[in-house]
């Protein structure tokens, strides 16, 4: 419907190959992880072990995706951590949240690649994911082994007992962000593509981020290259 | 012990002092247990350590190992001068009236009794009697107020030993020795009773049967003995070593305690010559004059139909003694090389005996040594190298070694005596494994293929071989059923009822049903004449299993059999005054009843012998009465005296010049591998751990899970003096060897005040060796002195000389 | 015919094992009892039972040791349990650290099961047949009696004995294997003869 | 092993949502440990192992009595040792506690487990481990007040005393109990226990212990593991026993209110989404903005 008669309209590359694979190995370890989490989290959702073949592989296989989420999710914050720096225009973006939501853009300064809100994703997911992970050594015995061993202390178990606490308060976090990350993704129609075949249309690059469609047409004379 | 396991129940008081009942007999120390919670009863313990038992005590005084004798002195230095004993008992059931020889002395400055020769360290005991009058029997002051009386001479003997002596030589605080003065004396009136419960913390010193003594003496002036709840209480270390020296396996004795001949004894009329039971008293029962009926029984039931009146019974083949052959004599002749051969039957002296150093070097001197055994025991590969834990070199050894496999308690069927004299049959579970076979099977192979060989190809002596009597059923393998019969025995011809002539009392053949019964005329047999009664003709009665107890004082009758005579207290006529009543109704036990003695247990006395015959309730002494003077039957006196270990941080504060004990059992070798202080300060005793049993359960992974290695116990002061950490490794040394350890630094050895001087312990278990589920260690009886008591031969375990020092290396974690 | 008495005569009242109990379950519903047996089944149901008496200190608990086959029937029977006997006066039913472990010693790694011999200078054992070994002890100790008996002293006096031969016997061998024992020793004429009393 | 499973006649069932059908009364039992009478020996540790099958792999000698020096998987049990010189009595004590599991009646285990069926409490107040259902997450562990459970390194479950409900089933009582040489440990209805430990209170408070009490926590709603002790009132004396234990904050956070506000959460964002579709539609891109992309192509080229 946006496009030209006949015509393909303008792809804007967003995400190379390298970091759409990155994105869906921290992505299907994340569900994994969520889901053998909540199924251990509460009793109305155990059922979900199922899917692991019982509650004895969900246990096991569930820290050793958190090591495959942590390596995985550090990859994808050395690539875009440059992009989701802060700037000013990100304050005046949040103030007009209102407009955001009601995807009246208009009203909203130029965006470079990532808007406020995505920053806040990436630096509050990784923020948790840190959490997540020196919490989740506290409560995996064959993990704390390891580390207690390689850093020559022990943990009490009332720290255990405040990192199960943690642990537990920053997966519902970290699930609500996924929530508001995936609904976004959904939300707003063509963002989906960036991360299946790694390219915008330009009308969407125009619409949420137009700073960076400036710059990435301004790149190169031969037109956009995909970029991470 | 004098009394049972469960009469303990029946105390007031308990003392657990040479000994560590809750660690070493737990099982028995529920009694004590039992006691506290149901009868109030108080727990004392006196020990160099705060053991387990102290733990659960309700007064806990601390002692220099080795003092022990002192202590009980000033006990009864204190019940003497605060007029705190048993009045009527005293007077009546003891010796305090006897006049003892004129000439019998002490010397208080030199420490020994009169007769002593100081050129050969010996006694000439003659002073060391009473004095008998023209009547032939003991001359008696009644008012006790002769100078000789054995009243007087002790009062005398004991003043020396106030509570600030024995705080001196002790170093138990005064105070704490007076609390615990006081609620000992707090028995002495037969209202209340107080036990005593001691172990190898008495018996493993050079003076060790006379600390013992003393606690027997203080329990006569209390009048604990025979009582519900009194009595001494030795209490035993292996399942069957009471029955094993009931039944004769004891250098000097034959089965029930009846003498070995000696070279001076080569014939049956000499040995008994050697034995006076003349009653001292007049209508003393003198009980031992019945010694020839158990003797001849019991040289019939050894060689059967060759024996016969006209040669001696047999007497003459018995092998005669020239001396003792005591564990440490014997390891004595081994490292003089003068022993060829030698079989462990079960035991295992590499560890258990001193000096192992000079162990090895015996063993490795013998042609062969044989192990019956079920486990590979240290002693059956002492040729093996096992690095610093045994450090020989195999081909210098050419001793010839044989480990025969045995099986064990649970895979064979016979009884088992206990501590309390009860003997209990036990049943086979399971055969053993592999080509494993049972002791019996395997001594009687081994004997039948000897006697084999002299029988076909001659040889020295061998009738002495030739005549034991052998006739079992199947004589490779006689079963137990058969052994306990035959060690019960039975009349060999029909014999008359002495009561009724027309009666029969048995036929021929029939089992004894009590020792009462025996003859010394060839008529009767008995294996070992303390156990008659225990296999009649009503069947094998260490088999019964009625555990009723009809007479509420925890006396179970019906339940195996305890010897003598089926007694569960000894010397029970005790419990009653001279009168026969009891001594009051709490400790009723024995009494009479007008015709006869009767009450919860069999009494220990004939039961028609009427009260008024004053026949006293002793009646194994020729005495009548219990012996406060022992006269000379012990070897370093009548009368008990502190002497120090052979090697003591300190001399003897009461005759310096006679530190020790002057009749102790010591080689020359030996002496001079004594240490003194100067170079090893710290006492050092050795002690069981309740996780395991002497070196047997190192074998065991249950036991060595919950106590895998050998350590060493010392105080946070001694520790801080020699800059030791917890866990850390030491290496403690005496004069003959040294071992390491990890040290556990405990509040439980406590640094005592000697004579104005610190002195420290140094705690260390027996039960590691190099064979096993547990660490490897070293033993400590590398350490261990080989001298032994003068009487018993008992090596002197618990206390020596040592230093200690920090080895490098961390502490571990 | 060792198990013929009541051996729950003493559980009421001492505490020992249960205060009080009666035979069943103990607090349970019905179908917790089928839960707590599926769980963690109760071992000795179908156990042979032998009473027997501890092996180690000498206050001589009484034992049952549970196995499974019947030795007395000439099964193969293989001890696999080891619990105090309640009826026994002294112990009540109760064991210590020892007794408790028995079954360890019973099954040790260090059980001898077949005669071994070590030859002179050798560093190591080697398996042989009974009769090799009593063959050879028995010849050992008929020469060694030959060559050292003495059976007079220089004063004539008949003394009939063997000094070179020690032998000092276990404690915890049964009084039966005792009395034999001294029998075949002192027959033997062997003095040095000593057993564990002293240590 | 789905056969086990069932919830009836429980008391309490972890992770299991729903009221269990009603548990018919049984007679609560416990287990008294007189301290007092204790001598550390041991028997109960060499008879728990014995009983369960249990081999612990055999340590070194660290300078304690502890051995094991922990519980672990394989020792449900341990005698643990303190040395307390008490200034009233002048005398030095050696207080030595059996340690292992409370069998609370308010089992922070049980609170903590997520694995239904894992943690089962029966009518009687055993808390039992049901190892076929364990997943070895280690939850019991944080949950447990007294730090109990241990969790295998071999099979990945979590072992502790199970108050040997296999004997109790049959009318028996703990292997413990029954070896205990003292009877320093004995079992039967949690009434009777108290009674007994009434009567022991009043002995020790003779003998002049006057603070000798009854451990039986309220924290937990009471154990059905009790001690009687000689000083009730310092109970980290012996060993670190907690004086008032109770399921730590923490894990009634995490497994209590956090459970429920948590979920909340996670359904409220969803929710939001959902009516921020309703509401505002889809975020598409226009016509227009095709064009101006174009545009600026264009102007860029």
């Amino acid at each position: 419907m946006s496009q030209h008669r006949g015509e393909a309209p303008l792809q804007v590359p967003r995400y190379s190959g390298s970091a759409r694979i990155n994105h869906w190995v921290v992505a299907i370890s994340f569900v994994l992880l969520m889901i053998s989490g909540l199924a251990l989290f509460h009793p109305s959702l155990y059922w979900l072990t199922g899917l692991f073949g019982g509650g004895p592989t969900a246990r096991w296989l569930h820290p050793w995706l958190g090591v495959v989420l942590v390596i995985g999710f550090l990859g994808l914050f050395l690539r875009f951590f440059v992009a989701n720096l802060p700037e000013r225009t990100d304050w005046v973006w949040l103030a007009r949240l209102r407009h955001v939501l009601a995807g009246r853009e208009e009203y909203l300064p130029e965006v470079g690649k990532y808007n406020a809100g995505q920053k806040f994703v990436f630096w509050a997911q990784a923020f948790l994911v840190l959490v997540m992970f020196v919490t989740g050594i506290g409560l995996w015995p064959v993990g704390l082994a390891y580390f207690e061993q390689l850093l020559g202390f022990k943990a009490t178990i009332d720290q255990r007992r405040l990192a199960a606490v943690i642990h537990a308060g920053a997966a519902v976090l970290t699930i609500a962000i996924w929530i508001i990350h995936v609904y976004a993704a959904i939300w707003v129609r063509g963002t989906i593509s960036a991360m299946t075949r790694g390219t915008v249309t330009g009308g969407w690059a125009w619409r949420h981020h137009r700073k960076w469609l400036r710059k990435e047409i301004g790149k190169e004379p031969g037109g956009p290259q995909p970029a991470e | 012990m004098t009394n049972s396991w469960t009469d303990i129940k029946n105390a007031d008081v308990v003392l657990i002092m040479g000994g560590n009942a809750a660690e070493a007999h737990p099982c028995g120390f529920k009694w004590v247990t039992e006691a506290k919670h149901h009868n109030k009863a108080r727990l004392i313990v006196v020990d160099p350590r705060f053991t387990r038992s102290a733990s659960v005590s309700d007064f806990y005084c601390p002692i220099r190992a080795g003092t022990d004798t002192a202590y009980l002195l000033g006990v009864i230095n204190y019940l003497i001068t605060n007029d705190k004993i048993h009045r009527e008992y005293v007077a009546n059931y003891t010796d305090v009236s006897m006049i003892v020889k004129e000439g019998f002395s002490f010397d208080e400055q030199e420490g020994v009794f009169s007769g002593f020769n100081a050129n050969n360290r010996t006694y000439n005991r003659d002073t060391w009697d009473y004095e008998i009058g023209a009547d032939g029997f003991v001359v008696r002051d009644t008012t006790l107020e002769h100078p000789r009386s054995v009243y007087q001479l002790l009062k005398k003997h004991a003043a020396r030993y106030t509570p600030e002596m024995v705080e001196r030589v002790c170093g138990a605080p005064k105070d704490k020795f007076l609390k615990v003065c006081e609620m000992i004396s707090s028995t002495a009136n037969g209202e209340k009773s107080m036990t005593i419960m001691y172990a190898l913390g008495w018996t493993q010193h050079s003076y060790g049967s006379q600390t013992i003594r003393t606690a027997g003496m203080l329990q006569l002036l209390l009048g604990n003995i025979g009582v519900p709840g009194g009595g001494v209480n030795a209490l035993r270390g292996h399942s069957n070593v009471q029955g094993l020296t009931d039944i004769g396996l004891l250098s000097q004795s034959t089965p029930g305690y009846l003498g070995q001949p000696r070279d001076s004894e080569p014939t049956l009329a000499a040995h008994m010559a050697n034995r006076n039971f003349r009653p001292m008293m007049q209508n003393s029962v003198s009980f031992w004059q019945n010694y020839k009926k158990f003797y001849v029984s019991l040289l019939k039931s050894m060689y059967g139909a060759s024996a016969t009146a006209e040669n001696d019974f047999g007497y003459e083949w018995l092998p005669k003694l020239d001396k003792v052959y005591d564990t440490l004599q014997m390891f004595e002749l081994v490292h003089q090389g003068q022993v060829n051969g030698f079989v462990c039957q079960g035991f295992n002296p590499l560890l258990s005996v001193p000096n192992k150093g000079k162990l090895i070097a015996g063993l490795s001197k013998l042609k062969f040594l044989v192990s019956i055994d079920p486990l590979e025991t240290d002693t059956v590969k002492f040729w093996e190298n096992h690095g610093e834990a045994n450090p020989v070199d195999p081909s210098k050894i050419q001793t010839e070694v044989f480990m025969l496999p045995a099986t064990c308690f649970a895979e064979d069927e016979g009884s088992f005596t206990n501590s309390s004299r009860t003997i209990n049959w036990r049943w086979k579970a399971a055969n053993g494994p592999g080509e494993a076979r049972n002791d019996i099977a395997i001594m009687a192979e081994l004997f039948l293929r000897i006697r084999e060989l002299y029988e076909k190809q001659g040889g020295k002596a061998a009738d002495p071989i030739l005549k034991v009597d052998w006739s079992y059923a199947n004589p490779k393998l006689p079963t137990a059923d058969e052994l306990m019969r035959e060690i019960n025995g039975k009349a060999l011809v029909d014999i008359p009822d002495p009561a009724d002539a027309t009666k029969t009392l048995y036929k021929a053949g029939q089992q004894l049903a009590t020792f009462g019964h025996l003859r010394d005329d060839g008529t009767t047999t008995s294996g070992c004449w303390i156990y008659t009664g225990a296999y009649t003709e009503r069947g094998n009665m260490t088999a019964r299993r009625d555990n009723s107890d009809p007479s509420g004082r925890y006396v179970y009758g019906n339940w195996g059999f305890a010897w003598p005579a089926n007694r569960r207290i000894l010397y029970n006529r005790a419990s009653a005054d001279p009168s026969g009543k009891p001594w009051s109704e709490r400790k009723s036990y024995i009494t009479w009843n007008g015709k006869a003695w009767g009450g919860a247990d069999v009494p220990d006395y004939p039961p028609p012998l009427a009260p008024d015959r004053n026949a006293g309730p002793y009646i194994m002494n020729a005495e009548g009465v219990a012996r406060l003077f022992a006269r000379k039957m012990m070897n370093e006196g009548p009368f008990p005296e502190h002497y120090e270990p052979f090697e003591s941080p300190v001399a003897n504060a009461l005759h310096p010049k006679m530190s020790s004990n002057p009749a102790a059992r010591v080689f020359g070798g030996d002496r001079a591998a004594f240490g003194t202080s100067k170079d090893f300060p710290y006492v050092a005793t050795t002690y069981r751990l309740t996780e395991h049993f002497h070196w047997w359960t190192k074998t065991n992974k249950l036991n060595a899970i919950t106590q895998p290695e050998f350590f060493v116990e010392i105080s946070p002061e001694l520790a801080k003096e020699k800059n030791i950490s917890n866990g850390q490794w030491v290496k403690v040394s005496s004069n003959r060897g040294s071992v390491k350890g990890k040290a556990v630094i405990t509040k439980r050895i406590p640094a005592l005040k000697i004579d104005g001087k610190t002195v420290h312990t140094v705690g260390m278990p027996i039960h590691y060796g190099f064979i096993g589920e547990t660490k490897k260690a070293i033993g400590v009886n590398s350490l261990t002195p080989y001298v032994g008591d003068a009487n018993t031969q008992t090596p002197e375990y618990k206390a020596f000389l040592v230093n200690i020092e920090p080895l490098s290396g961390p502490a571990v974690s | 015919m060792n198990v013929q008495f009541s051996r729950r005569q003493f559980l009421k009242g001492t505490g020992a094992g249960v205060a009080g109990s009666a035979i069943g379950a103990f607090g349970f519903g019905g179908a917790e009892v089928a839960l707590a047996q599926a769980a963690h089944a109760f071992k000795l149901s179908k156990a042979t039972e032998t009473r027997n008496t501890c092996p180690y200190c000498s206050v001589s608990c009484g034992m049952i040791l549970y196995s499974r086959g019947d030795v007395k029937k000439g099964e193969k029977a293989e001890i696999f349990h080891i619990e105090g006997d309640v009826d026994n006066p002294v112990n009540r039913g109760t064991l210590c650290p020892k007794g408790a472990g028995a079954l360890d010693f019973i099954h040790s790694k260090q059980r001898v099961t077949r005669p071994m011999h070590r030859k002179p200078g050798s560093d190591k054992f080697e398996p042989v047949t009974w009769d090799f070994a009593m063959e050879r002890i028995a010849k050992l100790m008929k020469e060694d009696r030959d060559a050292n008996f003495i059976e007079k002293t220089r004063d004539g006096v008949t003394v009939n004995r063997w000094p070179t031969m020690g032998f000092l016997a276990g404690c915890a061998t049964s009084n039966e294997a005792g009395w034999l024992t001294w029998k075949a020793v002192r027959g033997l004429g062997i003095v040095a003869v000593d057993n564990q009393a002293r240590i | 092993m789905s056969q086990l499973q069932p919830a009836f006649g429980l008391a309490k069932r972890s992770a299991t949502t729903g009221a269990l059908p009603p548990a018919k009364a049984e007679t609560p039992v416990a287990k008294m440990i007189d301290v007092s009478k204790c001598i550390g020996c041991k028997a109960c540790q060499v008879a728990c192992m014995e009983w369960n099958d249990l081999r612990q792999d055999i340590e070194e000698n660290v300078g304690v009595y502890e051995n094991p020096h922990d519980l672990t998987p394989n020792a449900w049990t341990l005698m643990r040792f303190a040395e307390w010189e008490n200034p009233e009595r002048g005398q030095l004590e050696w207080l030595i506690r059996k340690d292992g599991c409370m069998h609370c009646q308010d089992p922070g285990c049980l609170k903590a487990c997520p694995a239904p069926g894992a943690i089962v409490q029966y009518s009687n107040g055993i808390v039992d481990f049901i190892s076929a259902n364990c997943i070895g997450c280690g939850y019991c562990v944080k949950g447990c007040p007294f730090n109990i459970p241990r969790i295998s390194t071999a099979d990945n479950k979590a072992y502790k005393c199970t108050l040997c409900s296999d004997r109790v089933a049959v009318g028996q009582g703990p292997a413990c109990a029954k070896a205990c040489p003292t009877k320093a440990i004995t079992f039967g209805t949690k009434d009777d226990m108290k009674k007994l430990a009434a009567e022991r209170v009043a002995d020790l408070k003779d003998r002049g212990y006057s603070k000798a009490g009854l451990y039986d926590p309220p924290g937990v709603q009471g154990t059905h593991v009790m001690y009687v002790l000689h000083h009730l009132d310092k109970a980290p004396l012996y060993a670190g026993l907690p004086q008032n234990p109770r399921i730590s904050p923490l894990v009634e956070l995490w497994k209590g209110a956090g459970k429920y506000a948590g979920l909340a959460l996670l359904g409220v964002t969803a929710a939001f989404g959902v009516v921020h579709h309703l509401l505002a539609g889809a975020n598409r891109v226009t016509h227009e903005d095709e064009e101006n992309a174009e545009k600026l192509r264009g102007g860029g080229a």
